[in-house]
């Protein structure tokens, strides 16, 4: 059997620099599972990429279409964006009772949303990531900060989130500013952050978006020396841009202290793309979910292998790392409980979400690496 | 009281970046003014055209960089500024030549061109990105500042920093200059002469003696000139990415009809309209008010008379009131 | 009928019409002559409201109307052509008389959508009055043609040929002759003596052409620099010395190349 | 050829790549195109309305398409009891306040002259915008307060719905067809309001005009969470047509979707597009019958005329204003009925998707392609860019194989092409587009 | 019979795929002359000065200039050649000023053009009051002068102008004329299309009268003039 996996993320559009390595990063995961055999017996994994364009519905539901009722597809790995996301959900995968495994797609919004069990994420929830930022700031005695967050839902949500949480443990967050992505200026955003002040800056936005611009005009302005960085903010992009300007900064993005998010990275440098790319490893995890989830329900129907996504996501079970895929699928067909690691730490929860585990960086020398995990 | 502190505050937060970005919008203003003053269409593809030019300019810049030649303490960028216009212009004339050539000989309506320049857009935003692909890049290299926030404080004992960028100096130079040459140019030369009448009386520029299509190579010369040079010199400040210089259209386009359609002066005034008015109407007045007020009298809240979330639709409510009173832009601009 | 009192305009600094006082009778066709930049075209468009004046007023048959906009002024009689033709470029001939009656219950939407027969009664009724018209200004072959496409002159007919598509009280005429073969220049002129005499238009007439402000108009005002210079008949004007010096001249003075 | 039968053949060749979509790629997607195929018309036919007629250069298009988004929410969600109770009040009686303001701005301006009249509006407008916020603030923080994760809104005005059936599945909402309207109103109050104060400006500056003002009602949607949610998106909204889940757990449907030979997926997918289908080309049908009526009628003329030429239709009694801001009104209702729809499509609200490239500068493409001035011609090309924008992506990538198909597996260049494809599909539409108009330059359908 | 120096020679063809608007006419200067053609509204007098200045399609028929065949030329290339135009409609640069319409007038010119300048201005010296105003803001005889002085700027071997005197004052109108028949008298052929046309013909050499793209009669000013015929149907009696 051929079993087909769409690929539906935003090559066009605001995130159309971070989606081909996480494009890549699910096909990676397919093609070792191709190459390993295992799956189902001996079946072969294809990849049908389709265009989100991240912002709009329509013609992401178009492309999702295609890929569902044309194509085929087993699943859908996607889609990136919230918005999106929603509308392939509510419009396609339920239509057509198709699974589908966000890898970034982080609003709450989603959580509530009617899925006929069909819809799960491997990236964390906001609300926990608050806690996570909360909890780091605090150790270091840091008591007031300002903060800035992209303006979508995925930045909106983290805002509010860690600003309850920070708050409701005796912090205070001097402004609370929204940045466009993909602008050219951020300037009056730095002014205004600048001036309302605090010990440290909160870029809730994205390393390769608005998230960098901020970073740059804050430095370059002195507005800031010291910054927090979450999830979306961490890559390998941060050394190339600004290197040792960010010295004693710090931040957490998923990750657990398992060798699986190292061992990701050397995967994908061999395979030749950028593996600390934001979202890359979820959107490895989650093809890779999809995949051990067949193997496990022994189908590669929908309708039966949804109801496996979390026993191989979650203990108990041995646990798989990246790169090891093959032995996984050998301990299902076996009838071994597998725990799912993977490159993020995948732990499903509630409405099948990543419950999320962080590890946190800081920078020396110019560039950042784990200190800890939280 | 502390005036100094409140003054170097203001310039650092607001002036400084207001001057910079305004000079940014503006050059590529001129480069729409002019499109729309000659070939009298507002020209969609300007974004891709810097975003183009820019992608050769880095190109050259990474080869200068490999043969080891730098320039000092200037980015290397600028010496590769020529190559990048060179294939800009040699890219628009081709375009020119395939494309809207045809329009014009046909005396389609403005906005035919406009629908045309989107096609030219769309076909450009891929090619460039092909070229270059979609990652941001930073190619900036050289002395980064004039002075930095840091070594201001040190210098003066002041608490508050300022920060002056190379590249930042440069662009409000460059933008100064090129405004005072378009409009000399336009207005005192021959051939922008010529240029002018041909945008007024096609048929009778022709009966004059005027070449069409002499006028129509130097009007894309120029602006290709102008789109890099806009280009490079926002990408040096900020970075290079395909996709924001797409999005850089829009408040380009503002500069520009704001400023006056057509009217080189009307690019910058409008170019330094778009930045202020964005960058202090969200300005947490907060910090300059606790230097220049008595403490008892310090504000609590932030002073700020719009969260920056509105920054845009504060700078369009400008841009709208403006147009209200002077419903051609601020230097009466032409219109089809 | 109206009365212009003290009318100034201003472009900038400059004054384009400057005090001018003027009376136009009920009934009457009166000629406004003067040297080119005299002001004639702007005391127009500021009576027929397409312009503010800076200051004065103006008055038709005892009502104030200074500043009233054009169209509102169209309903109340006031029609005008334009010095240089403003023609509905893309629309036909014929569509370019037919969209000038007011009041036509075609053009409310609701009607459009749900009117009954009566707008295609309407129509045909307005067909053929813009028919006639065409007929008389011998352009009536041009009638689907694009208005667009007429030469310099039918353009000025075509001008003409809207104000009479409806009855009007008072018809301002920009330089209608300019342009226009001057055969057909007196079938024009005759019309508006008809027009004139049979349905009491009154006329304002710009012209540069003195035989046919002669054949037309009883008073003639002469304009210079803004104001009025001299009024009266065409004879006491061409007599009047200022007028000869800024207006009239004294004909060529190469003659002799001619008579060699 | 004779322009009748060239029309209807390009309508048939419209209708011959919608067949060839469902042949080839099955027939949901190209009842799926064919949806949104229709509400882009009926947003090309709005736009014509306001170009081809008039010439009114709007291209603020995204922000009736927005409001008319809005209405969805405002009309089909359940109201969010806790969140009215927190700060309803208040937040009215801010905007209320506001609107005062202004309108005291205004009468001030009218009564008063010279050095007070500035003073007295900028006093005005000062104090007014404190007290605005002042009340305005308060009550939108108890609002979003309410829940903010899930709700934090007011939440509309359906007190009805949602309907469940006895097995607790979705029905459909009829209610929701109410927000169409109500999209149009909304869009037609915000034209009112900016046709008002910017139709006085020409061509490119009333542009750029709508423009900003099209960005400034997504700011506000964006950020003014107590209304829709802002960026946190709205989710769930009712539908007009059957669930297909619910569809699929019917066994009359599934016996009846047996009885055609199809199976109770692709049954129920197709059926509940077909339910939107026949819903979306009644609004266009009734939309294209009333454009079709005005432009041939003598209002029709009229407008033309003004399109032509204001000053000669001015003196010639026609109110140029008025007309102007009637059919600005209209052209922007019918974009807010089209948003509403699109919206009701989606299922849910994104503000975020808002963008200029997608809901008006793709219209315009549709309208210029098509042939503006001609509302058949905005329907074809509504229906055949769609198709494109759609369709090029697939396209991309077959001309990037096409093309590396020479080149040896694992080449470089190769490689790079291949990964570049997914931009072609953006070169794709410029290049299908600069032919279109290359070759029929005033549209598909040029005007008469 | 030598050529005369400009001569569209039984010119037929129309504007664009539209029909024929000129058939088989022929209108001609030869140096020193002045030439004038009337005719009724629509009969093609424009359309005929264009064909000759290349502005549209001429499907048969040739122009000559000085014995050169030139129906091949473009306009721009005409000019070169010292020809000079002015149309009937849109005939200034109505966005730039008085003094920049008549610099461009003089665009193909090398040498120093102020001495033309100074004589333009002499001849209208309204214009030289008004140099620094935008042309589009001049009233409608203004313009006229304007557009007139514009081609006199070039310096043109043949001069062809589409009713220079419509909507001048009659003072104008006769220093126009002067001026006119001043430079046909340095030698260079005036074509002219007049609806003065009592006035033209007094100092016409030569007149055509054009009906329906046709000629219809021809001979010297004088003896149209005193063509009863002509006079009733194209003169205005
Ligand atoms: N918009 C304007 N801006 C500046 N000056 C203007 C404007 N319109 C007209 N003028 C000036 O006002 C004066 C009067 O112009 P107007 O058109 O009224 O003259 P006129 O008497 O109609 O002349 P003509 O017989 O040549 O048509 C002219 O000198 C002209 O240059
Ligand atoms: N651009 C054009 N396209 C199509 N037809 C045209 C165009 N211009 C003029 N015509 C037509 O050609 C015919 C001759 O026009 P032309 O302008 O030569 O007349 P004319 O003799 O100069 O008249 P007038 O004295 O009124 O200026 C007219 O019937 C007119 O409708
Ligand atoms: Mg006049
Ligand atoms: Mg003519």
């Amino acid at each position: 059997e051929d079993v087909k996996i769409g690929v539906i993320l935003g090559f066009t559009g605001p995130l159309e620099s971070i989606t081909p390595a996480m494009g890549a990063g699910a096909e990676m995961a397919m093609a070792e599972v191709t190459a390993s055999g295992a799956l189902l017996d001996g079946s072969t994994v294809t990849s049908v990429r389709g265009d989100s364009t991240c912002i709009d519905a329509g013609a992401a539901t178009a492309a999702a279409e295609r890929l569902v009722t044309s194509d085929a597809v087993n699943a859908i790995m996607g889609a990136d964006c919230s918005g999106v996301t929603g509308a392939i959900l509510q419009n396609v995968a339920r239509a057509n009772g198709v699974v589908m495994i966000s890898p970034s797609a982080t609003s709450p919004g989603l959580s509530s949303a009617e899925d006929d069990g069909l819809f799960f994420r491997t990236a964390p929830s906001d609300a926990r990531q608050g806690v996570i930022i909360t909890e780091i700031l605090q150790s270091r005695g840091v008591e007031q900060v300002a903060l800035t967050y992209t303006n979508n839902d995925y930045g909106k949500g983290l805002a509010d989130a860690f600003q309850a949480a920070f708050e409701a443990a005796g912090g205070s967050v001097t402004i609370s500013a929204a940045h466009e992505d993909g602008k050219a200026d951020y300037s009056a955003e730095v002014g205004a952050l600048a001036s309302a002040g605090g010990e440290v800056l909160v870029v809730a936005g994205y390393v390769d978006q608005g998230g960098s611009g901020i970073v740059r005009s804050s430095l370059d302005s002195g507005a800031f020396d010291t910054f927090y960085f979450p999830d979306g903010m961490v890559g390998t992009k941060l050394n190339d841009n600004f290197g040792a300007e960010l010295n004693g900064s710090y931040g957490a993005y998923p990750g657990t202290d398992s060798a699986g998010a190292a061992k990701f990275v050397e995967l994908a440098e061999a395979a030749g793309f950028d593996g600390t790319g934001a979202f890359a490893p979820e959107s490895y995890d989650a093809a890779a979910l999809i995949m051990l989830a067949m193997q496990a329900a022994g189908s590669s129907n929908s309708a039966d292998f949804k109801d496996h996504v979390f026993d191989v996501a979650n203990a108990p079970g041995v646990e798989i790392f990246p790169g090891e895929l093959a032995k996984g699928l050998e301990l299902i067909a076996a009838g071994t409980d597998i725990d799912y690691v993977g490159a993020s730490a995948v732990e499903l929860i509630g409405p099948g979400e990543s419950a999320g585990n962080y590890q946190e960086i800081e920078f020396a020398d110019g560039v950042y690496s784990t200190i800890g995990y939280r | 009281m502390d005036y100094l502190n409140a003054l170097v505050a203001f310039l650092n937060f607001v002036f400084v970046p207001g001057l910079a970005y305004g000079a940014q919008l503006a050059i590529g203003a001129l480069g729409v003014t002019l499109i729309y003053g000659i070939l009298r269409f507002s020209n969609f593809a300007h974004g891709d055209t810097m975003a183009f030019g820019t992608a050769m300019t880095i190109i050259g810049t990474n080869a200068l960089l490999a043969l080891g030649i730098t320039f000092g303490p200037l980015p290397t960028a600028l010496l590769a500024l020529p190559f990048g216009i060179g294939a800009t212009i040699l890219l628009v004339l081709f375009i020119d030549w395939l494309v809207y050539k045809f329009y014009r000989d046909q005396k389609a309506k403005p906005v035919i061109l406009v629908i045309v320049s989107m096609g030219v857009m769309f076909v450009m935003n891929g090619v460039v990105r092909f070229i270059i692909g979609v990652r941001d890049i930073q190619f900036a290299d050289g002395e980064r500042f004039l002075i930095t926030a840091r070594d201001f404080k040190e210098m003066t004992g002041l608490d508050e920093g300022l920060a002056i960028k190379t590249t930042q100096a440069i662009t409000v130079v460059v933008a100064l200059i090129a405004m005072a040459l378009l409009f000399w140019f336009l207005n005192k030369t021959r051939t922008g002469k010529s240029m002018r009448a041909f945008s007024d009386n096609e048929d009778l520029a022709l009966l004059s003696g005027i070449n069409p299509d002499w006028v129509v190579k130097v009007t894309w010369m120029i602006v290709a000139a102008l789109a890099t040079t806009a280009g490079v010199l926002y990408g040096l400040d900020k970075s290079f990415k395909a996709f924001t210089y797409f999005q850089l259209l829009l408040p380009i386009f503002a500069a520009a009809i704001v400023g006056g359609l057509g009217n080189p002066l009307g690019a910058i005034a409008g170019g330094f309209v778009i930045a202020f008015s964005e960058v202090t109407i969200t300005y947490a007045w907060k910090k300059v008010l606790v230097y220049l007020l008595p403490e008892n009298l310090e504000p609590d809240g932030l002073v700020q008379l719009m969260s920056t979330d509105y920054k845009f639709a504060v700078s369009f409510a400008i841009l709208i009131i403006v147009l209200l009173f002077k419903p051609t832009g601020l230097f009466k601009g032409q219109s089809v | 009928m109206i009365v212009v009192e003290n009318l100034v305009k201003t472009f900038g600094g400059f004054h384009a019409v400057d005090g001018a006082s003027l009376r136009i009778e009920q009934g009457s066709i009166t000629g406004l002559i003067g040297p080119n930049g005299a002001g004639k075209t702007t005391l127009f468009n500021v009576i027929a409201g397409v312009l503010k004046p800076t200051s004065g007023r103006v008055t038709m048959m005892g009502e104030d109307i200074t500043g009233l906009p054009p169209h509102e002024l169209f309903h109340k009689g006031l029609l005008r052509t334009f010095q240089i033709a403003h023609e509905f470029s893309s629309m036909t001939v014929r569509e370019n008389l037919m969209m000038v009656p007011g009041a036509q219950s075609g053009e409310t939407l609701w009607n459009a959508w749900f009117g009954r027969k009566g707008i295609a009664q309407e129509e045909r009724a307005l067909m053929a009055k813009a028919d006639e018209v065409l007929e008389f200004l011998t352009i009536d072959h041009l009638k689907d043609e694009k208005a667009g496409n007429l030469s310099g002159g039918q353009k000025k007919l075509l001008e003409l040929g809207r104000t009479m598509m409806v009855d009007a009280k008072i018809v301002f005429l920009d330089e209608v002759g300019a342009g226009v073969n001057r055969t057909l220049l007196n079938t024009i002129g005759d019309a508006i003596i008809r027009l004139n005499k049979e349905r009491n238009y009154t006329f304002v007439v710009i012209e540069h052409d003195m035989d046919f402000i002669g054949r037309l108009c009883d008073p003639v005002i002469c304009m210079a620099e803004g104001h009025v210079l001299a009024e009266g008949t065409l004879a006491e004007i061409k007599a009047n010395e200022q007028v000869i010096e800024a207006y009239l001249g004294t004909g060529l003075k190469n003659k002799d190349k001619v008579m060699s | 050829m004779n322009p009748a039968l060239k029309n209807t053949l390009l309508f048939c060749f419209v209708g011959f790549l919608l067949l060839i979509t469902g042949i080839l790629q099955g027939w949901n997607s190209a009842l799926f195109i064919l949806n949104m195929g229709l509400v882009s018309s009926i947003l090309a036919l709005g736009v014509n309305l306001q170009w081809g007629f008039a010439g009114l250069f709007n291209i603020g298009v995204m922000g009736f398409v927005a409001l008319g988004g809005l209405a969805t929410v405002l009309v089909g969600m359940p109201p969010v009891g806790e969140a009215w109770s927190a700060g309803a009040l208040q937040v009215f009686a801010g905007l209320a306040l506001g609107a005062g303001t202004v309108v005291g701005a205004v009468v001030i301006r009218k009564k008063l002259v010279g050095r007070a009249r500035t003073f007295g509006t900028l006093a005005i407008l000062v104090i007014g915008f404190f007290v605005f916020r002042a009340v305005f603030d308060a009550g939108v923080v108890a609002i979003e307060a309410v829940d903010p994760a899930l709700t934090g809104n007011l939440g509309g005005i359906n007190i009805f719905g949602p309907h469940r059936d006895a097995n607790d599945m979705l029905l459909p909402d009829y209610f929701i067809l109410l927000a169409w309207p109500m999209g149009g109103l909304l869009a037609a109050g915000a034209a009112w309001i900016i046709g008002k104060t910017a139709l006085g400006l020409r061509s490119d500056y009333l542009a750029i005009a709508t423009l900003g003002i099209a960005e400034i009602i997504i700011a506000v949607m964006k950020n003014e969470d107590w209304l829709a949610r802002g960026v946190k998106n709205v989710n769930g909204l009712p539908r007009p047509v059957p669930y297909e889940v619910t569809l699929q757990s019917d066994p009359g449907f599934i016996a009846r979707a047996a009885s055609w030979g199809l199976d109770p997926v692709t049954a129920s997918t197709i059926y509940t597009k077909l339910c939107y289908t026949v819903l979306f080309a009644a609004v266009l049908l009734i939309l294209l019958w009333l454009a079709q009526k005005a432009l041939n009628s003598p209002w029709g003329r009229m407008m033309r005329a003004i399109r032509d030429n204001e000053t000669a239709a001015e003196a010639m009694g026609k109110d140029v204003t008025a007309r102007h801001l009637q059919i600005f009104i209209l052209g922007s209702a019918i974009c807010g009925i089209a948003g509403a729809m699109m919206t009701t499509l989606d299922g849910q609200l994104t503000p975020t998707s808002y963008q200029p490239l997608r809901f008006t500068f793709l219209i315009w493409v549709m309208v210029i392609v098509g042939g503006s001035g001609n509302n058949f011609g905005s329907v074809l090309g509504g229906l055949l860019i769609w198709w494109l924008w759609v369709q090029v992506e697939p396209m991309g990538l077959w001309v990037m194989n096409l093309l590396t198909s020479g080149l040896a597996d694992g080449s470089a260049l190769k490689d790079h092409m291949i990964e570049s494809a997914a931009h072609m599909r953006l070169l794709t539409m410029g290049v299908v587009l600069l032919l279109v108009l290359r070759f029929s330059p005033r549209g598909l359908i040029p005007e008469r | 019979m030598s050529d005369p120096f400009l001569i569209g020679d039984a010119m037929t063809g129309g504007y664009g795929k539209g029909p024929d608007i000129l058939h088989g006419c022929t209108i001609a200067a030869e140096k020193g002359e002045i030439a004038v053609i009337v005719g009724p509204n629509g009969a093609g007098k424009s359309t005929a000065m264009k064909a000759v200045f290349g502005m549209l399609n001429v499907n048969s028929g040739s122009v000559r200039l000085d014995g050169e065949d030139i129906t091949r030329l473009t306009p721009q290339e005409r000019v070169v050649k010292g020809m000079g135009f002015v149309p009937q409609t849109s005939n200034i640069f109505t966005s730039m000023t008085v003094e920049e319409n008549l610099e461009m007038g003089a665009f193909i010119r090398r040498d120093d053009f102020r001495d033309t300048m100074t004589q333009i201005y002499d001849l209208f010296p309204i214009l030289k009051e008004k140099r620094n105003q935008a042309a589009g803001e001049l009233s409608g005889g203004q313009r006229q002068q304007v557009a007139v002085g514009r081609a006199l700027m070039t310096k043109p071997k043949v001069l062809m102008l589409d009713e220079p005197t419509a909507g001048v004052s009659p003072i104008v109108m006769d220093e126009l004329f002067d001026r006119i028949i001043e430079v046909a008298r340095t030698g260079i052929p005036i074509l002219m299309v007049e609806q003065n046309a009592r006035q033209a013909l007094e100092i016409a050499d030569k007149a055509y009268v054009l009906v329906q793209g046709r000629n219809a009669h021809t001979g010297t000013g004088k003896e149209l003039l005193a063509d009863e015929e002509v006079r009733r149907s194209f003169l205005g009696g």
